[in-house]
């Protein structure tokens, strides 16, 4: 239906009391994007746990950072970015036990990054450490084929 | 944002019953934690968690589930999940809860599933 | 409940299909600051109002503009503003005839920036044409006496 | 965001019923508009807006109200309001519908209102 090109972007403060709002708005952006409700849902968590990882990871839980999502659509691609500019990290160097390793370690996380890759089609990260750390995921509209 | 998500619990017999209502994220996921370490601290082990109200969950959310179904296992009990609705149920396939976790129906079945496996589930 | 001040704004394509998206974005800071149902609702309507005053007449409906919502608030007071970048007015040029007016006329409009200054509890304009024109808005979390 | 404001039209003699759904924004009210001016053509004006399930009005929602009253009354007819939720009633006395529309508690007042003063409320 929409084939014009199209961008959002949301600022918030680093809290997960904003994860409501952000998934609220990538709904609909997701939405206007033309997914399917499916679709929609993956989207919405992948960029939950993106957002979780930033509030978590880059920034410590200190409210008083930023972070911001910016949204880009045209009729084949929708591409979300998660940006933050706190710690970083080496993406490639985060081991992924199984989860039947990370159940025996009693462990309360460890899902997020590999739920992101199995959630959305493409995932980059472009890591400069207190500068600018982007985690942009890419859906595809339309079924490539 | 207050009522995005509750636990209610009840009791049948020796089983707890936590049945969780809205959405269940990082935000909320420390309620749910608190929730079902206050039944480990009262010596219940034979836990079911009825996610029929259950309209979203993160790996926040699911980390309570990984968290603790290692000690309610060693002490003879089991964390078992039922009611999911599809889409929350697809986010425990993706990651292969279906494998490690007792999901079933529904509160019927998953109490049944205690007389026949008291010590837990498919581990 | 919260007194830490905090920060959100959100940009979107110039176009009425944003306004669910807006309003949202808008009901849920209204929440975090601590406004009540009553308030909210009104908060929600006020920004719909400007922002559609910005699509239809300062960008002529090009979606290919960008309206801009930022919020601030802290335990006393919201304060939200809309930004363009359009052709700007001058608000006290507008002239606003009464509903009767208007209905003798058979004009389907000219209701919202009265039902802005109804709504919030200050209203300020300032226009920069084609640079920046802000519409700020403010509206008291707790009832001042 | 297809199904997020509704018209549904009925009849009852030579009374035309507009049950509105959803919310009415300056993205929707261009569907409400083509509705009323639709009855208008076919020279239907004793119309009544039921607004029991519409959640939000904005004021491009108000101007088709606005807009079309005169023509209506005009040609001996009336646009006649009902059902109103508070939070939306609110936003018409705001503005100072209340006075110059024919606003009702429901479908049965609003169509009793036709047969007192057929050529329309309280103007
Ligand atoms: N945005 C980020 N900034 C810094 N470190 C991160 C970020 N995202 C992930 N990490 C690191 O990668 C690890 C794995 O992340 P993830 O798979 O999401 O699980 P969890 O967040 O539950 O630990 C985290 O524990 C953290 O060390
Ligand atoms: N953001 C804006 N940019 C340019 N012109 C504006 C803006 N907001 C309002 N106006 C002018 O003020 C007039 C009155 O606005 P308003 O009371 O909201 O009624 P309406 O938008 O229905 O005409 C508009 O018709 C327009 O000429």
């Amino acid at each position: 239906m929409k084939t014009l090109e199209q961008s959002f972007s949301l600022h918030v403060p680093s809290s997960t009391q904003n994860l409501v709002m952000i998934r609220e708005f990538i709904g609909r952006v997701g939405e206007q994007a033309g997914l399917a409700d499916g679709d929609r849902n993956k989207l919405e968590l992948a960029v939950d746990e993106a957002c979780c990882n930033v509030i978590e990871h880059a920034y410590g839980n200190d409210a008083r950072k930023e972070v911001t999502v910016r949204a880009h659509f045209d009729a084949d691609l929708l591409r979300i970015s998660v940006i933050d500019t706190g710690v970083g990290f080496e993406p490639s160097a985060v081991e992924q036990p199984e989860l039947g390793e990370l159940i025996r370690q009693r462990r309360h996380g460890g899902l997020g990054m590999r739920l992101i890759q199995k959630l959305m089609d493409e995932v980059r990260y472009e890591i400069e450490p207190g500068k600018k750390n982007e985690l942009t995921m890419v859906k595809r509209v339309r079924p490539s084929e | 944002m207050a009522n995005e998500f509750s636990v209610t619990r009840s009791t049948e017999g020796e089983i707890t019953l936590l049945a969780l209502e809205g959405f269940l994220d990082a935000h909320t996921a420390p309620d749910f934690e608190a929730a079902v370490q206050q039944e480990i601290d009262a010596g219940h082990t034979h836990l079911i968690v009825d996610a029929q109200e259950l309209t979203y969950i993160s790996s926040a959310g699911l980390g309570v589930f990984m968290g603790f179904i290692e000690e309610v296992r060693e002490a003879g009990g089991d964390l078992k999940i039922c009611g999911l609705q599809p889409s929350v149920r697809e986010v425990f396939d993706l990651l292969g809860f279906d494998a490690l976790f007792d999901i079933e129906a529904d509160r019927a079945s998953a109490t049944a599933r205690f007389s026949e496996t008291p010590s837990g589930g498919t581990s």
